[in-house]
């Protein structure tokens, strides 16, 4: 079809070059990261998989076997499990209208108003970035002493909330310094030289600019924390409730706590129950990062 | 020696290189010019199947070297890019010693000869040994930009292939570099093929002994250098290697 | 053209331009938040130094670091905290040890081996597990990791290290993964299509080209994923037991820093006794090490990987 | 309505929750197992309206109480015996007597291994399980068994959660440890509960030996306390009337011993003139 290189090139190949070639080597050469890199990310789906299949496997058996009278209120189903739902949802709610607020208005005045940065407002930021790697559980034990004891909170929906969005606070102030650290200053210098005010540049530019990542990490921020078990533990979480909390004055019940009450019972039933009340953790948790995600969505489509 | 027959390539929806057919000469210099985005990097790439490292690209057609296909189903890619190296526009020295640089690629071929020799072999080849036989161990980030193209030759050199493809080599350096560069280029003809793709049209004139001129990805002429910019084939490169170009 | 005269009096002095009233209220709403979140930062670290304190005028600090008995509610209370720390540093060793390998090997894959569907479904697979709340990974340490740790080794106890260094191992590994590919991909791609173009196979681009390059961001990774499971609480709470003493193997309990806190929660603590001042010095302990290591894993990330400053 | 308190009253008391949602749909009780000592503190702060308790008050609590103008009625509701379990696989020993409890759980014992419990027993470890120093079971087995209040050596793994102690016990070859019947006998399958001898032959703890006395020392009483200003509240009053009136039922079916239907009368009466008592003090 084609002729042969040589023949139409204008330029014969030398034959000296031509017998000097090396042959070609054919086949694949080994490449040990290959094989390792694969194995690790299939290790990973199987997590995932065997995670879901654990939750799945106990409450399934649960519903197939037969209840043999275990001394304990209980059983799995949305009785057991609907206050602990409502509480989670109530403290999520509190941690939202408490971190969000308050930590944007950090970052916004560490980010803006505190132009150019001095030394000092770099420390605090610093120090504040850090608490993000501090245990939840260290925020449950700050929370005892401060809300239970010292303000008389009692172990309330309002307690949980507020330790919850003590934990979620340096998270949300470091993301939302991000995201409006990210908005570029020709946006910010164009504004300044029409005249604007800061608060003008902050509300017209920065904020629209910068909603949809602080809103993006806000929302991680948030479902984060509603997963938390180790703070309302140590405030002193119910482990039973017959009612589901209607306001921030109720008993504090969540579904990261009564996963872990019902989780240590060595009994399959409660072992059902935990798994019952974990899936059900899950899908709140999976739910909020879709309601993040749209969220996002729409703020990228609404502001330029 | 290496040649293309109705070679194409697309990333995604886009067609970057189409049905390109030629032939590169062994020992000799091909330069390949034309306008930004014409398929000249993606041509050069093609030879030494590194397109395909780039996510949504297909090529078809073939290309081969020695009259093996460089895309059949039994080639290693790897070997083909040792049998075939390249050098990008930017310099891409890694962040290692400049004896680390060199040492990469022979190590990665299972080289078991004297890696020092070796690099001052091809450090010398590159004109390089006189500036940095004093300190192999300096950091190849701390060489000059020239001075680190210099070096990405070399460590090209090093992995022993039989031809360079080289991408505007010279776009990023000042004049003196580009000197250098070039007079390098034209002693490596001696024992290399050479394809050098170049914005620079005299540059393609001094350097090269064919010239082929990609427009939209298409090969519009590939004649031998002389003939392509003194009485050109063909009306489109007579526009541009004049200038008027639209 | 004409030129224009200013016909408008000049504010370049005071406040009275318009929109300036907005802005001095927004100045000071947004200074109130900085101050609240200053507040509670410093209210944790007050409540902790206070019961530290307090717990270190009853027990020398001497004692605490170096003794080797923890029961701090006996009749003659011992203070040494070293069971809890050799607990703590075991299984956060231990994980490290499962993430950092399965966590960077899966970034590997993730950047620079996985085609577009399979990175997505692996990628997606990661995040879920990243986005699992801890208590839930405690629950399969308890009811699935230690009924499969006791069909190897019949001998293990209800509560051990090796089925709660497993799990966190597994939390931490999404963490590993996420920032390792974060530090793989700020590699510029000029080094892994050089190195490539050498003739190198692609794991040898990856091990000796790229992974240097990212040396710094992937210790970051591998730091900040074992603060994590240092301060990790549900899984060692739910899996590890209580027992703080030093056992040597892994088929035993142990406690950890905050399985103490967290499991002496669970009944109550008064702010005045003498549990609270143990757990006081416990959790600051864990704010002190914790702080420190975010502080470190942070300060190696905020460094660009070398090189990128090459244009 | 709060109730907290003893864990070794937990199961009760969920199923007298229960039990009470069911019949008032779905009465508002929300329960915690703080431990008896946790559930006495809460009492006299205010922050619980019911205490569960495996102990009676101390001189210490009910000073604190005083102090804070906290007044309450204790109502007995059931019997429970503290049972030492082993390990299910563990058939060497049936029976421990008071004197070799004492000498493995007190302050400072060295006795770390069966062999050193009992001679001609093997020379495994014992892995000790126990519940919390926070615990109503805690106090009362080391008054019991130690012969003072709170005296316990401390390399034990302690929990808050009998449960939790179950679940060592059960998973932990060798293991030992203490518990209330209710949460044995939830567990029963897993566990072997061992027979003590008191001074008067092995007895093994059942709901039989806790009623007619033979299992006697480590058998006590089980209280609610209830916060006389939290009787104002109707519901509450109603729940702790229903608690006292429901436990003949539930306590058997939950792992305890009933009382006396005697005793029940006179926790009905406690409960009917503290409630007076509030309603006076309202008015």
């Amino acid at each position: 079809m084609t002729p042969p290189v040589a023949e139409r090139s204008a330029y014969p190949v030398s034959p000296t070059i031509q017998a000097a070639a090396k042959p070609m080597l054919p086949g694949r050469r080994r490449d040990f990261l290959a094989g390792a890199s694969r194995l690790a990310a299939a290790t990973m789906l199987a997590a995932a998989a065997g995670l879901a299949g654990v939750l799945a496997r106990a409450v399934w058996q649960a519903n197939g076997g037969s209840a043999d009278g275990t001394p304990y209120a209980g059983g799995a189903g949305w009785e057991t499990i609907g206050p602990a739902v409502a509480g989670t949802l109530w403290l999520a709610l509190a941690t939202a209208a408490l971190a969000l607020p308050i930590g944007l208005g950090t970052a916004l005045y560490l980010e803006e108003y505190a132009r150019p940065k001095r030394r000092a407002v770099r420390a605090f930021q610093a120090a504040v970035a850090h608490l993000a790697g501090v245990p939840s559980v260290v925020y449950g034990v700050a929370g005892l002493v401060v809300l239970v004891h010292g303000l008389s909170a009692g172990r309330s929906i309002f307690a949980g909330g507020l330790a919850l969005a003590a934990l979620a606070l340096p998270t949300v102030v470091a993301t939302s310094a991000e995201a409006i650290r990210a908005v570029p200053d020709d946006l910010r210098t164009a504004a300044y030289g029409l005249g604007a005010t800061r608060w003008q540049v902050v509300r017209h530019q920065v904020l629209p600019a910068a909603a949809a990542p602080i809103a993006a990490g806000a929302c991680a921020a948030i479902t984060r924390t509603a997963g938390e078990a180790a703070p309302l533990l140590v405030l002193g979480a119910t482990s039973f409730a017959t009612f589901a909390p209607a306001g921030p004055g109720d008993p504090l019940v969540s579904l990261p706590t009564q996963v872990f009450a019902w989780a240590v019972r060595p009994q399959a039933e409660f072992a059902a129950q935990a798994a019952g009340a974990a899936i059900a953790l899950l899908a709140i948790l999976l739910g909020l990062n879709v309601a993040g995600l749209f969220l996002r969505r729409r703020l990228r489509k609404v502001l330029p | 020696m290496l040649s293309a027959d109705r070679l194409s390539v697309r990333f995604g929806s886009k067609t970057a290189l189409a049905d390109v057919s030629l032939d590169v000469p062994a020992q000799k210099i091909v330069s390949v010019i034309g306008r930004s985005a014409c398929g000249k990097t993606t041509l050069l790439r093609a030879f030494n199947r590194t397109n395909e490292m780039i996510a949504g690209a297909r090529t078809t057609g073939t290309a081969r070297f020695h009259g093996t296909d460089l895309y059949g189903r039994t080639v290693d890619p790897v070997e083909v890019r040792r049998r075939i190296g390249m050098i990008f526009q930017r310099a891409t020295p890694f962040p290692k010693s400049v004896f680390d640089n060199i040492a990469f690629g022979p190590r990665a071929g299972g080289f078991a000869g004297d890696l020092h020799e070796l690099a001052e072999e091809v450090l010398t080849s590159a004109g390089l040994w006189a500036d940095v036989a004093g300190d192999l161990d300096a950091p190849a980030l701390a060489l000059s930009a020239g001075q680190q193209q210099q070096l990405c030759i070399a460590r090209t050199l090093a992995v022993r292939p039989d031809v360079l493809l080289m991408d505007e080599p010279t776009a990023s350096l000042d004049p003196a570099a580009t000197a250098r560069i070039e007079s390098l280029v034209h002693s490596l003809k001696a024992t290399y093929t050479v394809v050098i793709a170049t914005h620079d049209l005299s540059q393609a004139a001094r350097l090269s002994d064919m010239t082929a001129f990609l427009d939209a990805g298409e090969l519009v002429e590939y004649s031998p250098t002389a003939t392509l910019f003194t009485n050109p084939r063909t009306r489109q490169a007579e526009e541009y290697v004049t200038g008027r170009t639209s | 053209m004409v030129a224009r005269t200013v016909t408008r009096p000049l504010f370049l002095e005071g406040t009275g331009g318009p929109g300036a009233r907005a802005d001095r209220v927004a100045r000071r709403v947004f200074l109130a938040c900085a101050a609240l979140t200053g507040g509670t930062a410093a209210v944790v670290l007050g409540v902790l130094a206070v019961g530290a304190a307090q717990f270190f005028a009853e027990a020398p600090a001497g004692g605490f670091f170096a003794g080797t008995t923890w029961a701090p509610f006996a009749e003659e209370p011992r203070f040494g905290v070293w069971p809890l720390v050799a607990a703590t540093s075991r299984i956060t060793i231990g994980a490290i040890l499962v993430a950092a390998p399965l966590g960077l090997l899966s970034a590997v894959y993730l950047q620079h081996y996985a085609g577009r569907r399979t990175g997505a479904v692996v990628a997606a697979a990661v995040a879920a597990l990243a986005s699992v709340p801890t208590v839930v990974f405690g629950y399969v340490a308890l009811n699935a990791a230690t009924p499969l740790l006791r069909l190897v080794w019949p001998g293990a106890e209800a509560f051990n290290g090796a089925s709660a260094t497993l799990v966190v191992g597994l939390m931490i590994a999404p963490t590993v993964a996420f920032l390792g590919r974060e530090a793989l991909a700020a590699v510029p791609p000029a080094y892994f299509h050089a190195g490539m173009a050498l003739g190198a196979s692609r794991g040898r681009v990856v091990a000796l080209v790229v992974a240097p390059a990212a040396a710094r961001g992937i210790a970051a990774a591998v730091l900040l994923a074992m603060a994590r499971a240092v301060g990790e609480t549900m899984i060692v709470t739910m899996a590890a037991g209580s027992h703080a003493g030093l056992a040597w193997s892994p088929l035993e309990g142990v406690r950890t820093l905050t399985a103490f806190v967290a499991q002496t929660s669970l009944g109550d603590i008064a702010p005045d006794g003498p549990d609270f001042r143990a757990v006081a010095a416990v959790a600051a302990l864990l704010f002190v090490v914790t702080y420190a290591m975010h502080a470190a894993g942070r300060a190696l990330l905020a460094r660009r990987p070398a090189g990128s400053a090459h244009p | 309505m709060v109730v907290d308190g003893s864990n070794s009253v937990l199961p009760l008391s969920e199923a007298v929750a229960a039990a009470f949602a069911e019949r008032h749909g779905g009465g508002r009780v929300a329960l915690r197992s703080s431990g008896t000592g946790g559930g006495f503190r809460r009492l006299c702060d205010g922050e619980t309206d019911i205490a569960t308790a495996s102990r009676p008050m101390s001189a210490r609590e009910r000073a604190r109480c005083r102090e804070r103008g906290v007044r309450h009625v204790a109502l007995p509701v059931a019997r429970d015996g503290v049972t030492v379990v082993a390990h299910s696989r563990n058939a060497l020993v049936a029976c421990l007597g008071l004197g070799e409890l004492r000498r493995l759980w007190a302050p400072g014992s060295e006795v770390s291994t069966w062999r050193a419990l009992r001679p001609g027993l093997p020379a495994q470890a014992v892995r000790l399980y126990a519940p919390g120093s926070d615990s109503g079971t805690f106090d009362f087995f080391t008054r019991v068994v130690v012969g003072r209040a709170k005296a316990s050596r401390a390399d034990y793994d302690p929990s808050a959660d009998h449960e939790t102690i179950a679940r060592g016990v059960a998973g932990t070859p060798w293991a030992m440890g203490y518990m209330g019947y209710a949460h044995y006998a939830a567990n029963r399958h897993a566990l072997r509960a061992l027979q003590v001898d008191t001074g008067a032959g092995c007895v093994a703890p059942s709901p039989k030996s806790f009623a007619d006395g033979s299992y006697s020392p480590l058998v006590r009483e089980l209280h609610l306390y209830v916060a006389e200003d939290a009787l104002r509240r109707p519901a509450v009053g109603r729940f702790a009337g229903f608690f006292v009136d429901a436990s003949p039922r539930l306590a058997p079916e939950a792992g305890y011993a009933a009382l006396s239907a005697a005793q029940y009368v006179r926790s009905r009466a406690l409960l009917a003139e503290a409630t007076r008592a509030a309603e006076r003090g309202s008015s």
